[in-house]
């Protein structure tokens, strides 16, 4: 137990003081001019139901999440296949698509937002030359660019690390079941679909798990790109959060909406905690 | 052994104190000094300021408001720190910044600044910030972009101003005939705020929210109609305006007096530029408005907050604020309006400056600023004008949107 | 392992591969030619891969205008040193929970890993009142406490697999051999932990250094700021459209990390995945 | 070296008892083999032995001493364990030398100790290599070499052999017993392979749930089981065991009663002890179903006219038809009874 006491005593000052203080806030309202807080009993979470800006921001929340961990766990199965089969410079390859996942985000936020850049975008040209489109597009001045714009950049930093999941599943893929499945006369599309995928479902789950968490959890791409505009379209919880109890220095209303948030996430992580206290 | 070191410590410790008495340190925090044109100015003239070593540092303009208030909850001192004029009910009301009547004297004061400018930092009667520089936010024009488009002279009305725009976009293809500023709520909020008072609109009326108006919404359409018609770019923020003006690519746009400091170092021809940079006055809708324009100033000011040196501030900013060298040493470098009264004698050959000065006579405060969640309601107005310039609402779902959002927050 | 025989599926593999390398590689390359590039040769309509006369003008502008350095050095001291302090109590708390039944031992475990799941902008309303209370706001010293919670309830679990794999009989014995709680510890446990403890130092580094959020909110004097806010108020405001140079100060910024993985490489991927899907 | 006794002992892990009150004496120098079928108790007694386990009651004493409060590495008893627990990171020397080391042996003396070590069990070239360069049966003897460096006064085996392939598990088998005399140490042996019990040990404890069936020599368990337990699980193939109520003839042939009063219920005979004619004194009408050879020996399995299964084990080339109904017999002397419990009775 003795242990465990350096640790324990540093998480309950750091992580779980604050977070049981930020749920208690809640119920408080605590502004710029009066920051001792007062007690409001339900009213900030009666503002946010019916509030529409916050039901805007639920559902983009949402919606980021979903399409960005889908997007991620795809990417990052087709790449573990890729890189699961034998091709000169693998190691390389593997070496280097872990590239993405190291660098800072905020240094992810510039690259992308340099080249959705409106005027002299390098996605703009691209599309130009291929005569996809004839006018540029100021991606993030408009509210759906800016929402592919976030997406794509934090797809971009986060497959790596579900690649990296998938692959170590794929280890465990018996060669024997592979082989059988030839000896029936499976192509590779068959095979993919009934003895690997089945076979790492489970470590699909857990990355998908892992990675909606993490993109709940996102700021700091949206922050540096859009913070959150333009017209709120990629405001999400954390932005959301962030702009109401450090710009606008409401904590009362800031922590309900990080009640709502907390919640949102408790979903996915009861599920990867489940899984993880199976096998405590 | 013993008796070397009691030697060596006491003398550096007196060394230390005789030191400390003369050099006093004062922190000084402020936006222009993260900016290029600023920082250079402000580097030379602190070592000027005699006995006093001065920190600088520097925040960019929009991460100034969310580190001011960090600094104040936090408890650091802050000798002298630079003010936007909207920022100050806000600051005046966390009671953060120091009486300068009772550090200067409050007839020395009327005695160098006009009281009229001198206003701007006053509330109830206690003087929280001297003002740095003063003028406001109006359209500027730019004379060559005029003179290719074949537009003579500032168009008065709204209809003219919009028949000049559209000439402008013909003249020169690939130019923003208007550079309102459509990214970054806050900008949007202050620039837009002109057009609606123009139009007659006013966000708020004696405490409560009056903007869900016909007015309202009849400026809001016509910002919309230049938008949707080209004649105004989206995405585009003051910096990404200057930048453009500067190569001749932009008619119009709001800016204070800083427009031409600014235009003649990016444009990289220096004083010649300033013969295309000059103010217009608004144009009307004819219901009698007269050509409105953003109450616009930086102030400096000393904050109450921890513990600071009150006399190293007093020296800071009163060399910024009231030495008239300094004043006009900042006029010209950076083409920033001085305050003091001899500052602005000696330049008031400029016509610049007295068409300026004229306009600013009829400028308003920034409508959001005076309200304790000055931060929040500026966001909601930002956000809703935002979202209308981008089609995402109509102007009309808009301004009900606004008023509603706007009515809730009070 | 999957089979490639007809021709048309070598081609789709290899187009597949080509598409991946190049969407991943793509902006990395496409910020190095930026860097290099003059600023009229940046803001062109049609804009050149290749830089046509490369400039070091962005990196010397980067280096001696900016405060670079200085953020660069500050993320290093945070990062090494709370990755450091997550290691060794992850290590500690790990090994309590892996080896020692004590009443409540499941609870508390499942209370320190689920923080995984705390909002941190959540975390931080509360934290940012406390670092003021007890002077640790707009310290180093502070910051790196503060990014516990990033790290630690993961590496407690990555570490916690690690342990509990280990054989009991290699820690009996040791006992038999005579070895006391600390010598196993010293002699048994720490070594065949290596590769744990490097994954969980480079996942808690990793989390530090890309952190924005806490630094930004946390420091507010320009000498203690970290790499993510370092970049973002310098290139933000006037320098906004500058560039060349923001693509010059990511790269002087990301190369110390790149440099740090090309080696450990081996060890952070195998032992991150070894852990969690265990 | 020293002798070992077990006294009363009793161990349950939560509401299970695993051992149920045990005795046994072990003197100095024997070779004790602990046999039974897996969960009977064996591999926790032995723990308990080694200090690993703490005891629920009873006393376990060496020399006459008692151990229960002793550490595991102070009561002079080594422990070579089934997966050899080799330490991954450490060489072969190192693993060896580690016990000395901690005890603050100087370091030459390590070195000397380890050498002898290495050099009785052959793995001298492989004292500076790593666990994993290792085939099993090196592993196994680096992990016997390590308790032998610290010259205990017990030695501890817990199933070292099961990892093993057969042909070399049968080469360790005569190394060990070559070890046991020389070393003249006491060893206690935990199997679940009667072969290895058979072979190596003086004495076999025979457990089963918890209980001892029967403490004796390999001869005395295999000749004169103490029950039908220990008959069925020594030899193989298994004894064969018949109702003395569904063989009326056979029962008139045999004593009613025994001398201190048990009344025979059932008999076991060994395969190996039924001859394929009518040659001997008792017979039985039986059908035999199928043979299998095994080389040396030949297999017939049927069944008695009285439907109990039949085996027998042959040597000689059989003339006997397989599928036809015939009669095969045995002699009064190799038939083993049992009363109604199941406990052997003499006659």
């Amino acid at each position: 137990m003795a242990l465990t006491l350096p640790a324990l005593c540093l998480f309950v000052l750091f992580i779980f003081y604050p977070f049981l203080r930020s749920f208690g806030l809640a119920f408080f309202e605590s502004t710029l001019f009066n920051p001792d807080p007062v007690w409001v009993g339900l009213q900030n979470f009666h503002d946010l139901i019916q509030d529409p800006t916050f039901h805007r921001t639920w559902t983009t929340t949402l919606i980021y999440v979903l399409v960005t961990t889908l997007l991620t766990v795809m990417l990052g199965f087709f790449w573990a296949l890729i890189l699961n089969q034998a091709f000169t410079g693998r190691t390389i390859v593997r070496t280097v698509t872990i590239l993405p996942w190291i660098l800072p985000s905020t240094v992810t936020a510039f690259l992308w937002a340099w080249i959705f850049n409106g005027q002299f975008g390098l996605l703009n040209a691209v599309l130009k030359g291929a005569g996809v489109i004839d006018q540029a597009i100021i991606w993030l001045a408009t509210p759906s660019g800016a929402f592919v714009a976030v997406v794509i950049a934090k797809v971009w930093l986060s497959t790596p690390v579900a690649m990296s999941f998938i692959l170590a599943g794929l280890q465990s893929v018996s060669s024997e079941e592979v082989d059988a499945a030839m000896m029936d006369g499976c192509g590779a599309g068959s095979i993919i679909r009934h003895v690997i995928v089945p076979h790492i479902f489970p470590t699909l789950v857990i990355v998908f798990v892992l990675q909606a968490m993490a993109n709940l959890q996102q700021i700091d791409t949206i922050l540096a790109m859009t913070r959150g505009g333009p017209a709120r379209a990629t405001t999400v919880l954390s932005i959301e959060v962030y702009q109401k109890a450090f710009q606008e220095w409401n904590m009362g209303l800031a922590s309900a909406i990080g009640v709502a948030w907390f919640f949102t996430i408790a979903i996915p992580a009861a599920v990867y905690l489940h899984s993880v206290f199976k096998r405590v | 052994m013993f008796k070397k070191v009691i030697f060596l410590l006491s003398t550096t410790a007196a060394y230390v104190a005789l030191q400390g008495a003369t050099a006093q340190d004062a922190s000084f925090v402020g936006w222009a000094y993260s900016e290029a044109a600023g920082k250079a100015f402000i580097e030379r003239e602190v070592d000027e300021i005699d006995d006093v070593s001065v920190e600088l540092i520097g925040f960019p303009w929009n991460q100034m408001v969310q580190n001011m208030i960090l600094r104040h909850r936090s408890g650091e001192s802050t000798e002298a720190i630079q003010i936007q004029e909207r920022w100050m009910p806000m600051l005046v009301g966390l009671g953060a910044l120091q009486d300068l009547n009772e550090i200067y004297g409050a007839d020395a004061l009327a005695a160098t600044v006009d009281p009229g400018l001198l206003a701007m930092g006053q509330f109830d009667g206690k003087q929280y910030a001297l003002p740095w520089t003063a003028g406001s936010i109006a359209l500027v024009a730019n004379g060559a972009v005029l003179e290719t488009a074949g537009i003579s002279e500032a168009p008065a009305t709204m209809d003219d101003f919009r028949a000049a725009l559209e000439k402008i976009k013909e003249a020169v293809p690939d130019s923003v005939p208007f550079g309102l500023s459509t990214a970054n709520p806050n900008l949007i909020q202050v620039e837009s705020q002109i057009i609606f008072w123009q139009f007659g609109a006013r966000f708020f009326e004696d405490g409560n929210v009056s903007i869900d108006t016909p007015e309202a919404r009849e400026a809001l359409e016509f910002i919309v109609g230049l938008v949707d018609d080209g004649l105004v770019a989206k995405g585009n923020d003051r910096n990404a305006t200057r930048a453009l003006y500067a190569q001749n690519l932009v008619g119009f746009y709001f800016d204070p007096p800083v427009a031409r400091g600014i235009a003649r170092k990016q444009s990289g021809q220096g004083e010649a530029f300033d013969v295309n940079v000059y103010p217009v006055p608004t144009p009307s809708t004819g219901n009698g408005e007269p050509p409105r324009s953003v109450i616009w100033a930086h102030l400096l000011g000393i904050m109450s907050t921890g513990s600071p040196d009150l006399d190293a501030g007093k020296k800071v900013v009163g060399h910024f604020a009231l030495n008239a060298e300094t004043q006009v040493a900042y006029w010209n470098e950076l083409g920033l309006f001085p305050t003091t009264k001899e500052a602005l004698a000696q330049i008031k050959t400029d016509n610049y400056v007295t068409d300026w000065i004229e306009l600013a006579g009829t400028a308003r405060l920034d409508e959001p600023a005076s309200f304790e969640n000055s931060a929040e309601l500026r966001k909601i107005i930002g956000e809703e004008i935002e979202a209308a310039m981008l089609g995402a609402k109509s102007a009309n779902d808009a301004i009900s949107a606004m008023a509603k959002r706007l009515e809730k927050a009070m | 392992m999957l089979p490639v025989q007809h021709r048309h599926e070598t081609w789709v593999f290899r187009g597949l591969l080509t598409i991946f390398v190049f969407f991943l590689l793509m902006p990395i390359l496409w910020m190095l030619s930026t860097s290099f590039k003059a600023p009229e040769e940046v803001f062109l309509k049609v804009p050149t891969i290749i830089p046509e006369e490369p400039t070091l003008r962005n990196y010397m502008r980067a280096l001696t205008e900016t405060r670079i350095l200085t953020y660069l050095y500050n993320g290093l001291i945070v990062s090494m040193t709370n990755a450091a302090l997550t290691t060794v109590l992850a290590a500690l708390a790990a090994y309590g929970f892996a080896k020692f039944r004590f009443k409540g031992r499941k609870s508390l475990m499942f209370l320190m890993i689920s923080a995984q799941m705390f909002p941190y902008a959540v975390l931080l309303i509360s934290l940012y009142p406390f670092m003021q209370r007890t002077g640790l706001f707009d310290t180093r010293s502070g910051l790196i406490l503060a990014y516990l919670v990033f790290a630690m309830p993961a590496s407690i679990y990555i570490l916690f697999s690690y342990i509990v794999n280990l054989p009991d009989e290699l820690i009996e014995a040791a006992r038999m051999d005579g070895a006391d709680e600390w010598l196993i510890l010293r002699e048994l446990i720490l070594p065949l932990l290596t590769p744990g403890l490097i994954t969980v130092f480079l996942y808690s580094f990793m989390w530090s250094w890309n952190d924005l959020l806490y630094s930004l909110t946390l420091i507010s004097s320009e000498t203690k700021r970290t790499v993510g806010p370092g970049l973002l108020l310098t290139f933000l405001g006037e320098m906004e459209q500058d560039w060349g140079a923001a693509m010059a100060g990511s790269v002087i910024v990301s190369l110390p990390i790149i440099l740090a993985f090309t080696f450990l490489q081996r060890f952070f991927v195998q032992g991150l995945t070894a852990g969690a899907v265990k | 070296m020293a002798r070992v006794e077990i006294k009363n002992v009793t161990k349950s892990f939560g509401a299970t008892e695993v051992l149920k009150g045990l005795d046994i004496d072990i003197s100095h120098g024997e070779f004790v083999a602990l046999l039974g079928a897996s969960g009977c108790g064996k591999s926790t007694l032995l723990r308990c032995i080694a200090g690993l386990e703490d005891l629920g009651g009873g006393d376990i004493r060496f020399g006459n001493k008692s151990v229960i409060n002793i550490a595991p590495s102070k009561r002079g008893a080594a422990m070579v364990f089934q997966s050899y627990a080799l330490y991954p990171h450490k060489t072969v020397a190192e693993n060896m030398g580690f016990a000395l080391r901690i005890d603050g042996t100087p370091k030459p003396e390590i070195e000397r100790k380890v050498g002898e070590a290495a050099k009785i069990l052959g793995i001298t070239p492989l004292l500076n290599k790593r666990p994993r360069q290792l085939s099993g049966g090196q592993r196994q003897r680096v992990a016997i070499g390590r308790a032998i460096v610290r010259a205990p006064e017990v030695f501890l085996f817990d199933e070292p052999l099961s990892n093993l392939d057969a042909e070399l598990r049968a080469r360790m088998r005569v190394e060990l017993t070559r070890l046991h005399r020389r070393l003249d140490a006491t060893m206690i042996y935990v199997t679940h392979d009667q072969v290895e019990a058979m072979t190596m040990a003086d004495r076999i404890v025979v457990m089963e749930g918890g209980h001892i069936q029967q403490i004796g020599t390999p001869d005395d368990v295999y000749a004169r089981p103490a029950n039908i337990y220990v008959a069925q699980f020594i030899g193989t193939p298994k004894m064969n065991v018949f109702k003395l109520s569904s063989y009326l003839h056979l029962q008139k042939q045999l004593p009613s009663a025994v001398a201190n009063g048990g009344i025979p219920h059932t008999i076991g005979i060994r395969p190996e002890d039924i001859r394929e004619d009518a040659s001997g004194a008792l017979k039985i009408g039986a059908t035999l179903e199928l043979s299998e050879s095994l080389g040396r020996e030949r297999l017939y399995h049927g069944s008695t006219v009285a439907g109990d299964e039949l085996t027998i084990a042959s040597h000689k080339e059989m003339s006997l038809q397989v599928g036809q109904p015939t009669t095969v017999s045995f002699n009064r002397g190799q038939v083993h009874m049992f009363d109604e419990k199941g406990i052997r009775l003499d006659f």
